[in-house]
């Protein structure tokens, strides 16, 4: 596919075309000064080299018309390129109505992207072709930055804020992407592919089955990092919310004083209502997961939850009972 | 010193008896002079030392690069060669090679003054850059450094793990010793002219380092105060710069490039003044549009100052500002087109030769044509989206920093090493090793901006295989470039002691510095100098014994006056 | 550089050494200015985003402290711009006293700057794991330096800033970065500048200034009110944000 | 140059000035308890500029001081107003931007929760 000593990237979005197109004026616009200023430099070179030991060069010490021209000529071929590069410019930075919407998080050293429908992968994008797709960024970390050469967008991913890019891919294909601003140890390492294909089959690849047949605890576990859940529930109690080692069996201290057994219908109403039963000692900050999750999601993740159990309990952390005897 | 002088007689020419270099002796006479010449002298000696640290950085980037799976450093290693190579080279090579050696030495001797106005402080930012240099290289060797000479937060401040803090801290401190050398150099400028010295009489070397010196002290204490503040969120927690306690990582930048981005002048504006010394001398000829090239210069310097926030296009900045920024960038490229073509101008009607200095300003003019114009392609808001953050702009800042103030700074060194030991270099030696720089900095860069338009961004330690070929160019052209530099630093230093005997004005230039004795007195000159010449007369100075007038070829608008 | 009385080697007259000189002091001021600005960016943008935890922040300050300081870094400025009057006219004996006086000053503003930072330390308010902006609020008993009335006032200031603003912790205590890292870099440059007086001071008592020759006395002037005129801006900025009632 | 002649500021101007800087003090206390909305802050440091200026005039005696003094000052001014005007006339015309920072876990938890 790649010709041994490329030039030139693939294009393949609505954008490329433009780029390129201003990317080859440039190109034009230098080489004639290049080639004006060698040409101009060779001749003098030649017509005016020092042909004995005491010669001295002529008087001319300026020319006002010269200096007008080249003061103006090079302004306006500047101008033109500013407002030919601002009209691309705003067109990327303006998406376009009724895009799909994908969110896409950058954290060291990974990009976790999510259809609209909530299927997740991780440094894998699925577009279809000829749509107008924009991706909502937020970075878990440090400064990421989201690059389709092929597309020839990119953007930064700033913690604390959403970034925006849009693009309309044109061609079927797969594509990379990168990460292009440094973040680390494995900046190098973060990227992926992304897949553009045909609208019914990206309809397709959406409503199908992730085909990867692993068991729940680990499924779950990869969820419980893709929801974030591991950012509030630290293993060490040192959370926004308790920690999940050894509690599944044991009993929890509530907020208005009552206590309750940690069991499947418990975890399970804990992630769909989370505010309905605070543990004591932590803030209701748990938006609720009611209709963001499947009910196979949820068996999962109640699975890893479970799993914790031969964790060790946290050093700190309110709220939690100290493990009964009993369950064993 | 003494004993040699035996070795290199000239025909006809001795070393001056008394010198600035032996007038007195011993280790302390050096590492307490307030001497502007033997402080530049320091100066060249530690900032080799921090270019040769720097360009072993660079040869290992490059010996990784040779594969796309990079087996030869682990990512972390990786990491921290780049950092450090940008770090050394920007900060303790960059920006005080041209000012601090050569802005140093001759900017008292151009305008006729003995001294700089504020020696002692001379001597101090001397030694502020060694120990932010110091602290600098502690951290290099405790841990290295792995952020990216930029520090962007949150990452500098919050999730490197290596020795941020020191290093940090020795940027601050040598920006100290860049403001003081920026100070001195506007102060002396105004106050210090000799008689008949006038504004227009001034050398264009002067009037970049005008310009370079207001950057300097505008500039510098922005970075200083927010290398202060990342320095406090690393170490105490202070929150200005990290997302996770309110602060914004985007500010950072907004003050990092308030400075860096004119930085960039720092290290170009003086390799300008460089060459108008440059092509004038060997042209034999006035610089053509002498106000023009001298207003130009303090152009770049206050335009480049509004023009910052074009490092920041793709962090969400408003499409406002950006369209603003981008414009304001523009506005750079014309003074700087009005320079380029003020030097090709003033080849023309010249009588050229031939000699090293006059190779690297030729190396100059092309590899800064090259800079320049691929600035546009990053200026322009569209392309930028394509190309920013990849090879393309590594080419790009290469060919301006390297290409630019590096030949600018060699072709000035050659130029007025005459000036600075008393001695002739290897006249072929030097055009060979000149054609040797230049063939090797093509060979290496230009492959890059290949690179970056296929989409290579920088900082990568693994790339994919598509891309090797042109990477096995750039590592290829890398080793030429090494020899291209260390042969100057052997023959230089071979001629200090042991070259032919040079006289006061070997080539013949028109200077001030010129009139004096090579190497001059401590008191630079015996008698205080009255000017009576326009910059670059060669018409006027029966003394240069320049005789063979060539015909006007372009009517003299404006010429002789 | 060789030295014959008070005219250093690289200049030619007395004229062009204190040219030279003042010329020197500005530009240095002018760096100052910027130096300042990175910090006063800072704070710009943090304020704009932040103002209610701003405005918080900056009313736990005391205006009785920040103005009484203010008055006395006038009254410094004006003594010292009396010294460098004093050695322009030769009176030796003044620019002791009024040298004297500035130095006073300066140490008055420290004494009063400690006690603004002793109480913000004891009411949890440095930046860093123990920030609090709640503590005084949380545990009146410790903070028995606030009278009942001022109490009362914060607490419900508190508690329309933390409506305004969820995370009012956290962004107050970017106002106290930024209200430490100004006044604590203000400070500094009032102890260089105490230094600085204490020279001139022993060079004064020897007599040392004469009309000829006083140019140590009018560069630390430059440098002193250049310091003042810092903190007139720091005093709207930092206690002034939003003192009015309604 | 030996021409320019030292001026001698009067301990009377001194006086009036510092005068004039303690009333403006007391001027921008009693304007802060007066609502004045987002003029507050205008009219704030408008006085402390007036407190600047009156200084750098009269005690720094950058009245009487050559051109090129009062070019540098202006210079200073200049470019800080270049710092402060500039970068934030990013942050002011951003459309996106809302000026609240949340807290990055909760954030992250907003961005997945968006979808539904």
């Amino acid at each position: 596919m790649q010709s041994p000593l490329p030039f030139f990237p693939e294009q393949a979005s609505s954008i490329a075309n433009n780029v390129d197109a201003l990317f080859a004026f440039v190109v034009l616009t230098c080489l004639f000064f290049v080639v004006l200023v060698v040409s101009l430099v060779t001749f003098a070179s030649y017509r005016y080299r020092r042909r004995s030991k005491g010669e001295v060069g002529d008087t001319v010490a300026g020319n006002l018309v010269l200096e007008i021209g080249w003061t103006v000529i090079p302004l306006l071929i500047a101008i033109v390129i500013f407002a030919w590069g601002a009209v691309i410019y705003v067109n990327f930075r303006t998406a376009p109505k009724d895009t799909l919407d994908i969110y896409v998080v950058g954290k060291q050293w990974m990009w976790k992207l999510q259809q609209p429908n909530g299927r997740k992968e991780i440094n894998e994008l699925h577009v279809p072709v000829g749509r107008d797709v924009r991706l909502i960024m937020g970075s878990e970390d440090v400064v990421h930055d989201f690059f389709v050469p092929a597309f020839r967008v990119k953007m930064d991913v700033v913690p604390g804020r959403y970034n925006t890019l849009w693009f309309r891919p044109t061609r079927p294909g797969k594509y990379r992407f990168y990460c292009s601003q440094y973040c680390g140890t494995n900046h190098a390492l973060m990227g992926g592919w992304v897949t553009v294909q045909d609208p019914a089959e990206y309809a397709a690849w959406l409503s199908g089955e992730s085909g990867t047949t692993t068991d729940p605890v680990s499924t779950g576990e990869k969820l419980f990092s893709e929801l974030a859940c591991n950012t509030c529930h630290l293993a060490n109690g040192s959370g926004r919310a308790p920690s999940l080692n050894s509690v599944y069996g044991g009993k929890v201290l509530l907020a208005d004083g009552s206590t309750v057994t940690v069991d499947d219908g418990y975890i399970r109403e804990s992630i769909l209502q989370p505010n309905a039963k605070i543990v004591a000692g932590y803030q209701p900050v748990m938006p609720p997961f009611q209709g963001l999750v499947t009910e196979e999601q949820i068996v999962n993740l109640t699975a890893y939850i479970k799993s914790l159990q031969s964790q060790p309990p946290p050093a700190k952390g309110a709220g939690v009972l100290p493990v009964t005897t009993g369950k064993k | 010193m003494d004993a040699q002088s035996t070795h290199a007689t000239g025909p006809g020419l001795q070393l001056p008896e008394k010198s600035y270099l032996n007038e007195t002796t011993g280790i302390r006479s050096w590492l307490l002079t307030v001497d502007h010449k033997r402080i530049a002298l320091l100066y060249l000696v530690s900032v080799t030392f921090f270019f040769f640290v720097g360009g072993f950085f660079a040869m290992m980037i490059r010996l990784h690069l040779l594969t796309p799976s990079g087996y030869m450093l682990s990512p972390d290693t990786y990491n921290r060669m780049f950092t450090m190579h940008g770090v050394t080279m920007v900060f303790f090579f960059l920006i005080p090679s041209i000012p601090a050696i050569l802005g140093n030495f001759l900017i008292p001797l151009m305008v006729g003054a003995k001294d700089l106005a504020f020696p002692k402080i001379n001597l101090l930012s001397w030694y502020i850059y060694i120990i932010g240099g110091a602290f600098t290289l502690y951290s290099m060797i405790s841990g290295g450094l792995d952020t990216g000479w930029t520090f962007y937060t949150p990452f500098s401040t919050v999730y490197s793990n290596s020795a941020v803090a020191p290093a940090v801290i020795g940027v601050f401190i040598t920006g100290f010793s860049s403001i003081l050398t920026g100070l001195n150099f506007l102060v002396t400028v105004h106050t210090m002219r000799a008689p008949g010295m006038t504004w227009f009489r001034l050398p264009i070397f002067v009037w970049s380092h005008y310009a370079t010196s207001i950057v300097m002290i505008l500039g510098t204490p922005v970075i200083a105060i927010t290398l202060g503040l990342a320095a406090m969120e690393r170490l105490f927690g202070l929150g200005f710069f990290n997302p996770a306690m309110g602060g914004d990582p985007i500010l950072f930048q907004h003050l990092f490039w308030f400075y860096s981005h004119p930085a960039v002048y720092i290290m170009i504006l003086p390799s300008m003044g460089v060459i108008s010394e440059l092509i004038p001398t060997f042209a034999r000829k006035k610089i053509f549009g002498y106000e023009f090239v001298a207003a130009a210069s303090l152009a770049i310097a206050v335009i480049g100052f509004l023009v910052w926030a074009h490092h920041m296009f793709l962090t969400g900045q408003s499409t406002y500002a950006a369209i603003a920024f981008s414009f304001l960038t523009f506005l750079v490229a014309v003074p700087s087109a009005i320079k380029t073509f003020a030097w090709v101008a003033t080849l023309f009607g010249g009588s050229i030769s031939f000699d090293t200095p006059m190779l690297y300003a030729f190396g100059f003019l092309g590899l800064f044509l090259v800079g320049g114009l691929t600035g546009l392609f990053l200026g322009a808001l569209g392309l930028d989206i394509h190309i920013h953050d990849t090879y393309f702009v590594v080419a790009h800042f290469h060919y301006i920093m390297v290409g630019g103030a590096v030949m600018g700074y060699l072709g000035g060194l050659h130029f007025w090493w005459p000036k600075i030991t008393g001695r002739l270099y290897p006249e072929w030696m030097a055009r060979i090793a000149a054609l040797i720089l230049f063939v090797g900095f093509n060979l290496t860069f230009f492959p890059q901006f290949v690179l970056g338009y296929l989409g290579m961004p920088r900082r990568y330690h693994v790339y994919p295989p598509e891309f090797q070929v042109y990477n096995v160019m750039s590592t290829a052209g890398a080793s030429i470039l090494a020899i291209g530099y260390l042969a100057p630093m052997v023959y230089l230093t071979w001629a200090a002691f042991y070259g032919k005997v040079a006289g006061n004005n070997p080539w013949p230039a028109t200077g001030l510095e010129w009139t004096t004795a090579s190497p001059p007195p401590t008191e630079n000159f015996h008698v205080t100098p009255v000017v009576t010449w326009e910059a670059y007369d060669f018409h006027n100075r029966p003394e240069l014994e320049l005789d063979v007038p060539r015909a006007p070829t372009l009517a003299p608008a404006h010429g002789d006056d | 550089m060789h030295r014959t009385g008070e005219l250093y080697g690289q200049f030619k007259t007395l004229d062009q050494q204190k040219e030279t000189a003042s010329l020197g002091m500005w530009i240095f001021l002018v760096t100052e200015v910027m130096f300042f600005g990175g910090i006063m960016m800072a704070y710009t943008l943090n304020r704009h985003v932040y103002f209610h935890a701003f405005a918080m922040g900056s009313n736990t300050l005391s205006l009785q402290l920040g103005g009484f300081n203010t008055v006395v870094l006038l009254a410094s400025s004006f003594t010292m711009a009396m010294a460098v009057w004093s050695a322009q006219t030769g009176k030796k004996k003044l620019i002791t006293i009024f040298l004297s006086l500035t130095i006073l000053l300066g140490f008055v503003f420290f004494g009063v700057k400690y006690v603004e930072y002793a109480q913000k330390f004891h009411h949890h308010l440095i930046p860093g794991k123990n920030f609090n902006i709640f503590f005084c609020r949380d545990n009146p008993s410790k903070c028995d330096d606030l009278s009942a009335k001022d109490l009362e006032e914060e607490n419900k200031e508190l508690e329309e800033a933390s409506a305004a603003d969820p995370d009012l912790n956290a962004h107050a205590q970017l106002y106290y970065s930024a209200y430490f890292g100004m006044t604590g870099l203000h400070a500094l440059h009032m102890v260089i500048g105490a230094g600085l007086l204490f020279w001139l001071l022993r060079e004064s008592v020897a007599g040392r200034f004469t009309p000829q020759w006083n140019t140590p006395v009018d560069l630390v002037g430059l440098y002193w009110h250049f310091v003042d005129i810092v903190w007139i801006y720091l005093f709207p900025l930092l206690y002034l944000i939003d003192r009015h009632k309604n | 140059m030996s021409e320019q002649h030292e001026h001698i500021v009067s301990p009377k101007t001194y006086g009036v000035i510092i005068v004039t800087l303690l009333c403006l003090t007391a001027g921008t206390v009693g304007a802060a308890y007066i609502n004045l909305g987002r003029f507050n802050i205008v009219v704030a440091l408008a006085i402390a500029t007036l407190k600047a200026t009156l200084v750098v005039l009269y005690f720094m005696h950058a009245k009487y001081s050559p051109k090129r003094t009062q070019l540098v000052i202006i210079a200073g001014v200049f470019w800080l107003a270049i710092l402060l005007f500039m970068t934030m006339s990013d942050y002011a015309t951003r459309v996106d931007y809302r000026g609240v920072h949340y807290p990055m876990s909760q954030r992250i938890v907003a961005v997945l929760s968006r979808w539904g």
